[in-house]
C-alpha cells in the first residue's frame, strides 16, 4: 500500500485535538510507519510557510491527500493558511468542534474586537494600559468562524477533543479508499446508558452547586438520568460520539452533565433554539434560564449562532 | 353520510308507537337547490331586501337571500319567501305585480336559483323507532316588563342582544357599542332574574340556571371588546354559580372588579339625554338608598319554551310541566310520558351546555336501547378501487385551478396563475375549472389523474377545512393515496379578504400554490390505520351511576364487566331517601342492583381493584385484583363512575357534639328517630361547610336542595319548630327553587353569611349555641337548636391510581377532568374512556343517572363497530429519536413511551408512539430537539419547505 | 434600506381555530392586508421554535404562531 | 540592505508564533522577535458565566495542559465561593495533576524536545521529528507511544475525559475514586515511575551530554525565576502551595496566591499579541538579554530553581545531580528539558504516594448545598509551562464579572523573545544562516514548551 500524503494545520485551537490523535494509541506508530506520510504538521514537522529558511514571500503548505485542519477561524493568517490548505488537499476534514462549529473560542462572537482589546489591554488587572499590538501581526477578522463558512469542508470530525475511534475510523475509511465518512446524526443520548423515566417537574434547574444522585459502586445504567435529576445536561441537542463507537459519554461517565462538546446533532441544528424549545415545553420556565447562550452555545458559536447584542 | 338533514321543516303529526313511528314532516323550500350552492354569498350581496337580523337579535339588517350565521350547517344559502320583493310581489305565478326582482337568481354563478319553479313545501313521511325532542328554548321577552323599560330606553338590552353586541360577527364587529349613541358604554349594570325566579308577573317561578354565569362572563370579557376601563356591576338575588369550575370564575370576576350588587332593582330611571339608565336600589352596607347611573344596562333574562314548542308537545302527546317544559323523572331523565319519545336539552328546563350535551347523550342512549337489534341495517358505506402504488416514485403533481365562478377569478387573474404554476417543479399539468367542488369536476379530476398518471394532487381553491374530504374521496375514486393531496386556499384566505388588490392577491395565489406544491411533492402515502375493537366495556365504581352505565351498556348488547371496590353495590344512594322531585330512591335502587346482577352480559365483581392497564381505545388490557386474586381482562372503552364522599367537617363542633349532623347523618336520624322531631326546640343548617372556601373552592351542587328537603320535612312535621339556614347563596337551580319557595312560606328563616364572618358554634351548658349575624337586622343573632346540620361539601374519591394507569387528567381539586368542559363533558380526554356521577363532579341523582346514560351512548359510538379507523395524521418515530424522553411528558394524551432496543451488544433507548392514542397534535415535533418525532403530513421537513417556499421571492 | 418594502410576514394557523378563523374572515369577507403566507397545521403546538427563526433568517419580517 | 528571516511557524510547540529575524546589511541580527500571533479572549468570554462553570471553559486554553487550567479555575471558584474542601475530594484533584503532569513530560521530551538531540539539530526537517525517532529507535518509540498512551488513558478511564476534563468541580471532584480503581491505577503508576526514572536516566546519561556545548550557548541570559513551593519546607509543589519570586541572584520573595497583583504587572509591545509579564519590584521592564529588567521565568527550570529541595526522594536524588553540576540558580535555558524530568520523577512518585494515602478511597468528595455568592478568588497551580493563575471575582448569583489569567507561556513571553534573540545572535553571523541554524533560535522556543 503506498503511503497517503497528509497534511495538518491548527488554527484558532489548543491542541487538544493533535493530543488526540496521539491518543490513537499504539496503532498510531504502525500508521506513521507504514501508511501515512505527513508532509507538514506543525506540531511535530519542522515544515516551514515561506521555505526553510523564512525567505519565501509567499506562504505555502505541500500538496496532500488528505489535510487534516482544527480549530477555527479568527484572524488573517488562520484565513490565509486555511484556504491553502483548502487548495492544496484533495479531502480536507475539519477536526473537532473549533473546526466544526467555531468550539468554545466562537464563544468570543459575543463581543467585539473592540470590547476584547480595550478589556485585554486597557481594563485588565495586571496590565498596564496600553495601545492595542498592530505590528507584524495579523489582524483578527471580525469574529471566530467554523471552516466551512469560508472554504468547502469534506469530512467533519467534531468533539472537543474528538474522540480517537472516530479520527481512527476516519482515516482507515479514507486509506480503503472512501471519500466520504459520516459521523452518526443521533444525539448524547443515544449513547446514555442512564435511566429516564419522565421530565416532568423541570420546573427549575439546578446549577452544578450541588452533585447529582448516584451510588458510585454502581454502572452508569443504574443513574437517573442528569436532566431529570434537575441539571441542564446538553445530551439532547449535542451530536453523539464522545464516547467512541460503543462508549457511554465521557462527561456522565464522570457523573457531570454534558455541555455540548459535540456540537449540533446534525449540520444545521441550532442547539440552542432546539432546547429551549424542548425545555419549555417541559414546563421549564425560559425566563429562568441563566446564561442561556454561554450554555447552550458554548460549543457552537459559529455559523452566526452567536451574534454580539444589539447595544442601545 | 348516515345523517339525513332536514331543514326548514316541522313536525306535523305522529302515529304508531315505540319502535315503529310514522312522523310527518312539513319541510319548506330553500328555494336554492343545496346540491349547487356554493355558498359563495353572492345572492346575499345581491339581495336589495334588507330585513331586520334574528340572528343579531334584530340588531341589524340581513337579507331575503342569507345563511342564518357563519357555521350554518350544511352551508347553504336560502330565500325568505315571507320577505324576498320577488315572492311578496306574487312570485312566477302572482297574478298581480308579478314579482320582478330575480338579482338572485341572475348572479348565482352556479345556476342554484331558478324562481321559475314550483316552490311547494313537501310532506315527507318518516318511519323510525324513536324519536328524541330537542327544539331549545327562547329567552324570554321581557317587553312586559314597564319596571325594566326595555322598551322605553335604547340603552336597555336584552342578554342576548348584549352577546351579539359583543360578537366579533355581531353588529358592531366586536368593539362595543350602545345603541342609543353609537358610543363605547363605560359603565354596565346587569340585573339578574329578570324572567326567573318571578311568580308575579311571568309566572317562571324556576330558576333558569345559566344566567347568572353568562353574566358574569359577559362582564369579564367585556373588557376585550372595549377600549378603556369599563365599570361593571352585577345586581342578584343569590349567585348561582353551581357549575363545575364556575364558583372559580366568579371568585376571579370579583377580583377583577365586577361589583356584586345583592339587590333586586324594581325600576328603570331614564338617563341622561334618552341614553344609558338609572337605577336605584340599597347599599348592603349603609343601608342607603343610592342611585346610580349607568351607561347600559343588560336584563339578564331567562329561558322559556316557546310556543311553537309547547305545540310540538301537543302534536306527539307529550307532557308538560306547569312551567311548560317537559314533564321528566330523576330515574329516567330523557323520557317523556309517551314511550319511544324523549326529550332533552331545555325542553326538560333550563340547563347549561355541558349539561345538554350530557341529557342529548343520553337521551341517545335511551331512544337507542330498543333499536339495538336492527343497529347498522340501515348505514351506508363506500367502497373503492385499490390503491395504487406511488412509494419511490418522482412527484407528478397535477394542479387545479378553481375559478369559483368569480369567487376567485372575479379578484385573481386565474388564467396567469394557471401559467405560473405550469412553471413550478414536479408539476406536470395544470388545469383550470370553474367549479372544482362539483361533481362533474370530481370526475374529470379521476381522469386527468389517470391520463397524466398524476401521483400528488394540489387544488388551488377555498378551504381544506370544507373540502378537503370531497377531494380525498376523488383521490381514492381515482386510486391514489388520499393523503397525496393538498389545498391552497386562494378564495377564503385570498380573494375573498383581498378583493380590492387583484395584483397582491394573484402575488399572494402564486406563493400559496407555490407552498403547497412544494409540500405535495414531499407527501407520501399514508397508510389506513385502525384498531380492532374489543366490542365489551368495563365499568369502574358501582354505585348509582355506574349500575346505570353498566345496565346500559348491557341493554345495548356489549358484554360488560362492573367492577366495585366494596363489598355491595349502591354507594352512596344507600344514604339517600329521596329525589328532589321526592321519588323513593330505596325501591329504585333495590330494583337496579338486582337488575344489573341477574343481567347476562353483566359480570360484577366486588371487592376489586383496578391494578394495572395496557393497551388503548378499542384494546385495553388490564389485571384486577378480586377479593385478593388477580384475574386478566380485556374490554374496548372504560366508564368511569369512581364517586365521592361526603366531606367530613373539622368545624362547627362537628364529631365532638352529637347534636352536630351531616346532611347523611340526618337523614338517617329523621328516619331513625322521626318522633324526636315533636320535642325538638329547633334546627339550624349551616350551608357551605367545606365547599367554596380557598382550600376546596367549588359548589357542591346538592346541598341547597338538600337542605330545603331536609327543613320543608321538619316543618310539616313539626310547624311550630323554628328552622333556621345560614347560608351564603341559595342554589335551588332550575325548578328546585319551587322547594325554597315552599320553605321560606312555611316559616324557614334564612339568615345569609359571608366568609369572613361564619357563623360560630359553642356550647353554653348543655345547650348547642350558633351566633350568625344577621344580615338584615345587623345584628348577632343566638339560637340554641336540638339539631345542627352541615350541609357539608362533595369530595372527589382519590384518584391518583386512576390517573397513573390511563394517564388521564383531573382538575385541581381532584375531579376527573372531561376531554372539553363543554362540549364533551361526558368524555374523558384519553380515547375511549368516559366518567359519570360524583367523579367528574357533584350532582344530585338525576344528573349523575344522565350522566351514566350518556357514558353509554358516547360509548356505543366506539363498541358499535368491531374495527375503528384512525385517521393517518398521527405521529412517527424517525431514526433520529434516540431516547432522550423530553416528548414523553409532553404528549397531552399520553401516547409516548419509551423503549430499549439493542445494536452490537450495546443497549439504546427510543419513543415508540401508540396510534390510537396519538392525535397528530405534534406536540411531540415541536419538542423534539433532534426531529425525532414528526406527524405524518406534517413533518418539520414539509413545514419548512413551505416556509422556504413563502420566502422564496424575498 | 433606502427602499420601502412590502412585509412578509409568515403564519402558522391551527387547523381548528386560527385557520377556521382565517376562513370565517374571507366568509365574512374581512378585507386585510394580503401581506401574510399562512401554512396550516393541526395544533400551533405543533411549531418547532426553529421553524419560527428559521422563517425569520430567509427574510420573513415577522411570524405569527396563532392557536 | 538587510533582510528578514520569517520563521513561520514556530514548530514542535504548542499555539502559534513565528519568529522574525532580522538581519542587517552585513547580514548579522540586528534584532528578532517571537511573534504571539493571535488573541482567543478568554478572559473576556468568562464574563457573566457562572463561576463553577468556568472550569468547564478554560480548559480550551490548551489543550495539553487542560488539567492545570481546568484546577485552577476550580480553586479560584472554591475561594469566590468561600468553600473548604473535604480532603478526599482535594486529594483526588491533586492525583490527577500529577498523573496529567507524566504523559505531558514524555510527549515533550520525546515528541517535541528529542528530535533536536536525537537526531541532531542540524538534521533535516523531513526525519528531525517523532516520525524520525520511530526510524532511529523503533522500540523505544513504541515503548513511549505506549506508556503515554496508557498514562492517559488511565486518566480518562478514572475521570471520564483527560482532554479538556471535568471530573473537578466547584467544591471538589466528581466522583470517588473506587478501591479497584486505585488498585489499577497504583499498578499503572508504579510501571510509569518505572519508565520515568528510565527515562531521566537515559537523558542524564546519553542525550544531554552530547549537546553541552549547545547548553551553555543557546538562549542563555540572566533572569529570576517565578514557581511554587511547599511552605513548610520550600520543596518544589505543582499543586497548591505559596509562589517564590527568585531573582537572578538566587534572592527571592515568597508569598500566597492571592498577593499575586502586588509582584506582577503585564506589560504590552505593539508587535505580539501576548502580553509581557513583568516582576513589579525591579523595574519597568527592559528587553535586553545582556541587562534584562524586571524578567524572570517559569517552568520547569525556573520551579527547580526556585525550590529548596524536591518533594519526593527520587526526584531529590536527581536534583542534588543537577544541582551538583549546574548550582543554583543556573540560567542555562536548555536544562529546561533536564528539570522537566526530574519533575516527570517527582510526579510519578507524588502519584504513588497519593495512591497508597487511605483517605484517597474516601466518599466525601465535594462540599454540599454550596450558595452562589459575591467573591474573590485567585487559583493557581503550576503548569508543564510554568505558573498558572486564574482570578475572578463574582457577583451576589456567583457569575463572573471579572477575570484575569497570567498562564505558563505568558510569563515566559519576555525570556523567550530574550533567548530567541540571544540565540540568532549567538548562531546567526556574517550573513551565514541554514535551516539547521534556524532551527536552532527554535529550539531556544521550545525549551519552554511544556
Amino acid at each position: 500500500m503506498t503511503k497517503v500524503t497528509v497534511a495538518e494545520e491548527w488554527l484558532n485551537a489548543c491542541a487538544g485535538c493533535e493530543i488526540a490523535i496521539l491518543n490513537v494509541g499504539d496503532v498510531l506508530v504502525d500508521l506513521l510507519v507504514n501508511n501515512l506520510d505527513f508532509v507538514h504538521i506543525p506540531v511535530i514537522l519542522d515544515k516551514k510557510y515561506f521555505g526553510q529558511t523564512g525567505e519565501e514571500e509567499h506562504l505555502s503548505i505541500p500538496e496532500a491527500v488528505v489535510g487534516i485542519v482544527s480549530g477555527g477561524v479568527r484572524n488573517e493568517e488562520h484565513k490565509e493558511v486555511l484556504l491553502e490548505m483548502r487548495k492544496k488537499c484533495q479531502i480536507l476534514i475539519a477536526l473537532g468542534t473549533c473546526a466544526t462549529d467555531g468550539g468554545i473560542p466562537a464563544m468570543i462572537n459575543m463581543y467585539s474586537d473592540e470590547e476584547l482589546k480595550q478589556f485585554y489591554y486597557k481594563d485588565s488587572l495586571t496590565t498596564d494600559p496600553a495601545e492595542y499590538p498592530t505590528e507584524h501581526i495579523p489582524p483578527l477578522l471580525d469574529q471566530c468562524y467554523a471552516l466551512d463558512e469560508l472554504v468547502k469542508v469534506d469530512l467533519y470530525l467534531p468533539g472537543c477533543p474528538p474522540h480517537p475511534d472516530w479520527i481512527a475510523g476516519a482515516v482507515l475509511a479514507l486509506l480503503e479508499g472512501k471519500t466520504e465518512y459520516r459521523m452518526p446524526e443521533k444525539s448524547v443520548c443515544d449513547s446514555c446508558p442512564t435511566i429516564r423515566e419522565s421530565k416532568k417537574g423541570l420546573a427549575d434547574i439546578k446549577r452544578m452547586l450541588s452533585a447529582p444522585e448516584f451510588d458510585p459502586e454502581k454502572p452508569l445504567d443504574e443513574m437517573r438520568c442528569l436532566l431529570e435529576q434537575g441539571f441542564l445536561c446538553l445530551g439532547p441537542v449535542t451530536g453523539v460520539g464522545c464516547g467512541g463507537h460503543k462508549g457511554a459519554p465521557r462527561c456522565i461517565s464522570a457523573r457531570v452533565p454534558c455541555r455540548g462538546c459535540y456540537g449540533p446533532v446534525r449540520k444545521g441544528a441550532k442547539p440552542l433554539v432546539d432546547y429551549m424549545g424542548a425545555l419549555a415545553s417541559v414546563g421549564f420556565d425560559p425566563n429562568k434560564m441563566p446564561d442561556r447562550r454561554g450554555y447552550l452555545a458554548r460549543f457552537s458559536g459559529a455559523h452566526g449562532t452567536l451574534k454580539r447584542p444589539v447595544r442601545r | 353520510m348516515n345523517i339525513e338533514l332536514l331543514t326548514l321543516a316541522e313536525v306535523e303529526g305522529i302515529s304508531g308507537r315505540e319502535g315503529n313511528f310514522n312522523v310527518k314532516v312539513r319541510q319548506k323550500s330553500r328555494i336554492i337547490d343545496m346540491d349547487k350552492c356554493i355558498a359563495c354569498n353572492l345572492c346575499a350581496e345581491k339581495c336589495p331586501k334588507k330585513v331586520p337580523d334574528e340572528f343579531n337579535e334584530g340588531l341589524d339588517k340581513r337579507k331575503s337571500a342569507y345563511i342564518k350565521y357563519g357555521q350554518t350547517v350544511p352551508l347553504k344559502y336560502a330565500i325568505e319567501k315571507e320577505t324576498c320583493i320577488f315572492f311578496v310581489k306574487g312570485g312566477n305565478k302572482g297574478k298581480k305585480g308579478k314579482g320582478k326582482c330575480r338579482a338572485c337568481e341572475k348572479y348565482c354563478p352556479t345556476g342554484a336559483i331558478d324562481l321559475d319553479q314550483d316552490f311547494q313545501d313537501e310532506i315527507k313521511e318518516i318511519s323510525v323507532g324513536s324519536v328524541i325532542l330537542t327544539p331549545g328554548f327562547k329567552p324570554f321577552d321581557p317587553s312586559a316588563f314597564d319596571t325594566y323599560a326595555y322598551t322605553q330606553f335604547k340603552d336597555v338590552v336584552t342578554s342576548m342582544e348584549y352577546e351579539r353586541l359583543l360578537s366579533s360577527n355581531g353588529p358592531c364587529m366586536g368593539h362595543l357599542t350602545r345603541p342609543s349613541d353609537g358610543q363605547e358604554p363605560k359603565k354596565i349594570a346587569w340585573l339578574q332574574c329578570v324572567g326567573s325566579r318571578n311568580i308575579n308577573k311571568c309566572d317562571n317561578g324556576y330558576c333558569s340556571s345559566v344566567c347568572c354565569m353568562y353574566a358574569i362572563k359577559q362582564s369579564m370579557v367585556t373588557a376585550e371588546h372595549t377600549t378603556g376601563d369599563t365599570d361593571q356591576a352585577i345586581f342578584y338575588m343569590d349567585i348561582r354559580t353551581h357549575g363545575k369550575e364556575f364558583d372559580k370564575y366568579f371568585e376571579q370576576a370579583k377580583e377583577n372588579g365586577v361589583r356584586f350588587v345583592q339587590s333586586r332593582i324594581h325600576t328603570v330611571y331614564p338617563g341622561q339625554d334618552g341614553c344609558g339608565v338609572k337605577v336605584e336600589y340599597f347599599n348592603d352596607q349603609t343601608g342607603e338608598r343610592v342611585k346610580e347611573e349607568f351607561d347600559l344596562l343588560v336584563l339578564s333574562v331567562g329561558l322559556e319554551n316557546s310556543k311553537s314548542s309547547v305545540d310540538l308537545a301537543e302534536v306527539l302527546g307529550v307532557e308538560l310541566d306547569k312551567y311548560k317544559f317537559a314533564e321528566s323523572s330523576s330515574f329516567a331523565p330523557s323520557a317523556t310520558n309517551v314511550p319511544g319519545i324523549y326529550a332533552s336539552g331545555c325542553y326538560q328546563g333550563p340547563k347549561d351546555i355541558p349539561q345538554s350535551v350530557t341529557d342529548a347523550s343520553c337521551a341517545a342512549a335511551s331512544a337507542s336501547i330498543s333499536l339495538s337489534s336492527q343497529r347498522g341495517t340501515l348505514t351506508q358505506e363506500r367502497t373503492f378501487p385499490p390503491e395504487k402504488e406511488v412509494a419511490g416514485e418522482e412527484p407528478r403533481v397535477g394542479v387545479f385551478v378553481c375559478s369559483c365562478g368569480i369567487n376567485i377569478a372575479g379578484t385573481i387573474d386565474v388564467n396567469e396563475l394557471v401559467e405560473y404554476s405550469k412553471s413550478l417543479p414536479n408539476v406536470v399539468m395544470v388545469e383550470n375549472n370553474l367549479f372544482s367542488c362539483s361533481q362533474d369536476t370530481q370526475v374529470m379530476l379521476k381522469d386527468k389523474i389517470q391520463e397524466h398518471n398524476l401521483n400528488r394532487v394540489v387544488v388551488a381553491a377555498c378551504t381544506p377545512r370544507t373540502h378537503e374530504p370531497l377531494f380525498r374521496e376523488t383521490m381514492k375514486d381515482a386510486g391514489l393515496n388520499e393523503y397525496l393531496f393538498e389545498m391552497a386556499n386562494i378564495r377564503n384566505q385570498n380573494s375573498w379578504v383581498h378583493g380590492k388588490e387583484p395584483e397582491k392577491a394573484l402575488d399572494k395565489a402564486r406563493d400559496q400554490v407555490r407552498m403547497a406544491v412544494v409540500k405535495a411533492s414531499m407527501l407520501q402515502p399514508l397508510e389506513h390505520l385502525s384498531v380492532n375493537v374489543n366490542q365489551s366495556a368495563l365499568v369502574v365504581g358501582g354505585g348509582l351511576s355506574g349500575m346505570v352505565s353498566a345496565l346500559g351498556l348491557a341493554d345495548q348488547g356489549y358484554e360488560t364487566i362492573l367492577l366495585e371496590k366494596a363489598d355491595k353495590l349502591g354507594g352512596n344512594a344507600w344514604n339517600l331517601a329521596s329525589t328532589w322531585r321526592g321519588e323513593q330512591i330505596k325501591p329504585y335502587l333495590e330494583d337496579l342492583i338486582s337488575r344489573v346482577e341477574n343481567h347476562s352480559s353483566i359480570k360484577v365483581y366486588k371487592n376489586a381493584q383496578l391494578k394495572t392497564n395496557k393497551g388503548a381505545v378499542g384494546d385495553f388490557v388490564s389485571e384486577i385484583e378480586v377479593n385478593g386474586e388477580k384475574k386478566a381482562i380485556k374490554y374496548g372503552i372504560a366508564v368511569v363512575c369512581t364517586g365521592g364522599q361526603e366531606h367530613k367537617p373539622q368545624e362547627y363542633l362537628y364529631g365532638q357534639d352529637e347534636r352536630v349532623f351531616t346532611h347523611l347523618e340526618f337523614d338517617r336520624e329523621m328516619s331513625e328517630h322521626a318522633p324526636a322531631l315533636d320535642k325538638a326546640k329547633g334546627a339550624v343548617f349551616i350551608q357551605c361547610v367545606g365547599s367554596r372556601e380557598p382550600d376546596r373552592p367549588y359548589c357542591s351542587r346538592v346541598c341547597c336542595t338538600h337542605t330545603m328537603h331536609s327543613a320543608i320535612k321538619l316543618k310539616k312535621a313539626n310547624p311550630k319548630m323554628p328552622v333556621y339556614v345560614l347560608y351564603r347563596d341559595i342554589r335551588t337551580y332550575g325548578a328546585r327553587e319551587d322547594l325554597y319557595k315552599e320553605a321560606r312560606e312555611l316559616g324557614v328563616v334564612f339568615i345569609q353569611y359571608d366568609l369572613d364572618n361564619k357563623p360560630r358554634v359553642s356550647k353554653d351548658g348543655d345547650d348547642l349555641v350558633v351566633m350568625a349575624r344577621d344580615h338584615i337586622l345587623y345584628r348577632d343573632v343566638e339560637i340554641r337548636p336540638s339539631y345542627l346540620v352541615l350541609a357539608s361539601a362533595v369530595v372527589p374519591t382519590e384518584h391518583k391510581n386512576l390517573v397513573e394507569l390511563y394517564k388521564c387528567g383531573l382538575n385541581s381539586e381532584g375531579f376527573l377532568q372531561e376531554a372539553h368542559a363543554k362540549l364533551r363533558p361526558v368524555d374523558m380526554s384519553v380515547d375511549g374512556m368516559f366518567l359519570a356521577g360524583l367523579c367528574h363532579y357533584p350532582k344530585p341523582v338525576d344528573e349523575c343517572i344522565a350522566q351514566a346514560q350518556a357514558a353509554v351512548s358516547r360509548a356505543s359510538t366506539i363498541l358499535s363497530r368491531s374495527v375503528m379507523p384512525l385517521d393517518s395524521i398521527k405521529s412517527f418515530v424517525t431514526e433520529n429519536c434516540d431516547g432522550c424522553a423530553i416528548c414523553v411528558d409532553t404528549c397531552p394524551y399520553g401516547a409516548i413511551g419509551l423503549t430499549d432496543y439493542d445494536v452490537e451488544g450495546v443497549q439504546h433507548k427510543k419513543i415508540e408512539t401508540n396510534k390510537a392514542l396519538c392525535k397528530g397534535c405534534g406536540i411531540c415535533e415541536a419538542t423534539c430537539p433532534k426531529q425525532g418525532v414528526f406527524v405524518h403530513g406534517f413533518t418539520n421537513e414539509q413545514l419548512r419547505a413551505q416556509v422556504h417556499a413563502a420566502l422564496e421571492n424575498v | 434600506m433606502a427602499e420601502h418594502k412590502e412585509p412578509v410576514i409568515v403564519g402558522f394557523l391551527c387547523n381548528w381555530c386560527a385557520y377556521a378563523g382565517a376562513d370565517l374572515a374571507g366568509v365574512s369577507r374581512l378585507q386585510y392586508p394580503p401581506n401574510m403566507r399562512a401554512i396550516r397545521v393541526m395544533c400551533s403546538g405543533m411549531v418547532h421554535p426553529n421553524l419560527v427563526v428559521e422563517a425569520l433568517e430567509k427574510g420573513a419580517d415577522g411570524v405569527l404562531v396563532l392557536g | 540592505m538587510g533582510k528578514t528571516l520569517n520563521i513561520a511557524p514556530i514548530t514542535r510547540i504548542e499555539g502559534h508564533a513565528s519568529v522574525a529575524v532580522h538581519l542587517d546589511d552585513t547580514g548579522n541580527v540586528s534584532d528578532a522577535r517571537l511573534h504571539v500571533l493571535s488573541l482567543r479572549g478568554f478572559e473576556q468570554f468568562v464574563l457573566g458565566r457562572p463561576v463553577e462553570e468556568v472550569s468547564r471553559i478554560v480548559t480550551r486554553i490548551c489543550g495539553i495542559c487542560p488539567w492545570q487550567h481546568h484546577l485552577a479555575a476550580n480553586k479560584a471558584a472554591d475561594e469566590c465561593l468561600g468553600l473548604e474542601l473535604p480532603p478526599t475530594g482535594r486529594k483526588l484533584r491533586e492525583l490527577c495533576q500529577m498523573m496529567a503532569y507524566i504523559p505531558d513530560k514524555i510527549l515533550h521530551f520525546y515528541f517535541l524536545a528529542a528530535p533536536d538531540f536525537v537526531l541532531g539539530p542540524d538534521a533535516d526537517y523531513s526525519v528531525r521529528n517523532v516520525v524520525g525517532i520511530v526510524g532511529a529507535n523503533p522500540e523505544l518509540a513504541k515503548k513511549v507511544v505506549h506508556m503515554r498512551y496508557k498514562a492517559q488513558m488511565m486518566l480518562e478511564k478514572f475521570a471520564g475525559k483527560v482532554i479538556h476534563p471535568i471530573a473537578g468541580v466547584v467544591g471538589g471532584f466528581s466522583k470517588p475514586l473506587k478501591e479497584e480503581e486505585r488498585k489499577e491505577i497504583l499498578e499503572g503508576i508504579q510501571e510509569l515511575k518505572e519508565f520515568s526514572l528510565f527515562t531521566i536516566k537515559f537523558a542524564r546519561e546519553e542525550v544531554f551530554p552530547k549537546y553541552l556545548d549547545a547548553v551553555k550557548v543557546l538562549g542563555v541570559f540572566p533572569s529570576g525565576y517565578l514557581g511554587t513551593v511547599r511552605p513548610s519546607d520550600g520543596a518544589l509543589e505543582l499543586y497548591d502551595g505559596e509562589l517564590r519570586l527568585m531573582d537572578q541572584n538566587g534572592e527571592y520573595d515568597q508569598f500566597k496566591y492571592s498577593e499575586y497583583m502586588n509582584y506582577i504587572g503585564e506589560h504590552t509591545e505593539p508587535w505580539s499579541y501576548l502580553k509581557f509579564p513583568y516582576a513589579k519590584k525591579w523595574g519597568a521592564l527592559k528587553l535586553d538579554e545582556n541587562d534584562p529588567v524586571g524578567v524572570y521565568r517559569a517552568n520547569t527550570l525556573a520551579r527547580i530553581n526556585v525550590c529548596d529541595r524536591m518533594a519526593t526522594p527520587l526526584a531529590q536524588e536527581e536534583l542534588d545531580i543537577f544541582r551538583k553540576e549546574f548550582g543554583r540558580p543556573t540560567h542555562l535555558t536548555l536544562l529546561y528539558h533536564w528539570a522537566r524530568l526530574i519533575e516527570l520523577v517527582q510526579a510519578s512518585e507524588r502519584a504513588e504516594e497519593l495512591l497508597n494515602d487511605p483517605e484517597i478511597t474516601g466518599r466525601e468528595i465535594r462540599c454540599q448545598d454550596i450558595q452562589p455568592r459575591a467573591g474573590e478568588g485567585v487559583g493557581c497551580v503550576e503548569a508543564a509551562r510554568g505558573t498558572l493563575l486564574h482570578h475572578f471575582k463574582t457577583d451576589e448569583n456567583g457569575f463572573v464579572t471579572m477575570a484575569n489569567m497570567i498562564v505558563g507561556t505568558t510569563h515566559n513571553n519576555a525570556p523567550m523573545n530574550l533567548s530567541v534573540r540571544q540565540a540568532a545572535k549567538a548562531v546567526i553571523k556574517d550573513g551565514k544562516y541554514d535551516q539547521g541554524l534556524l532551527n536552532r533560535v527554535e529550539m531556544a522556543i521550545r525549551a519552554y514548551d511544556p
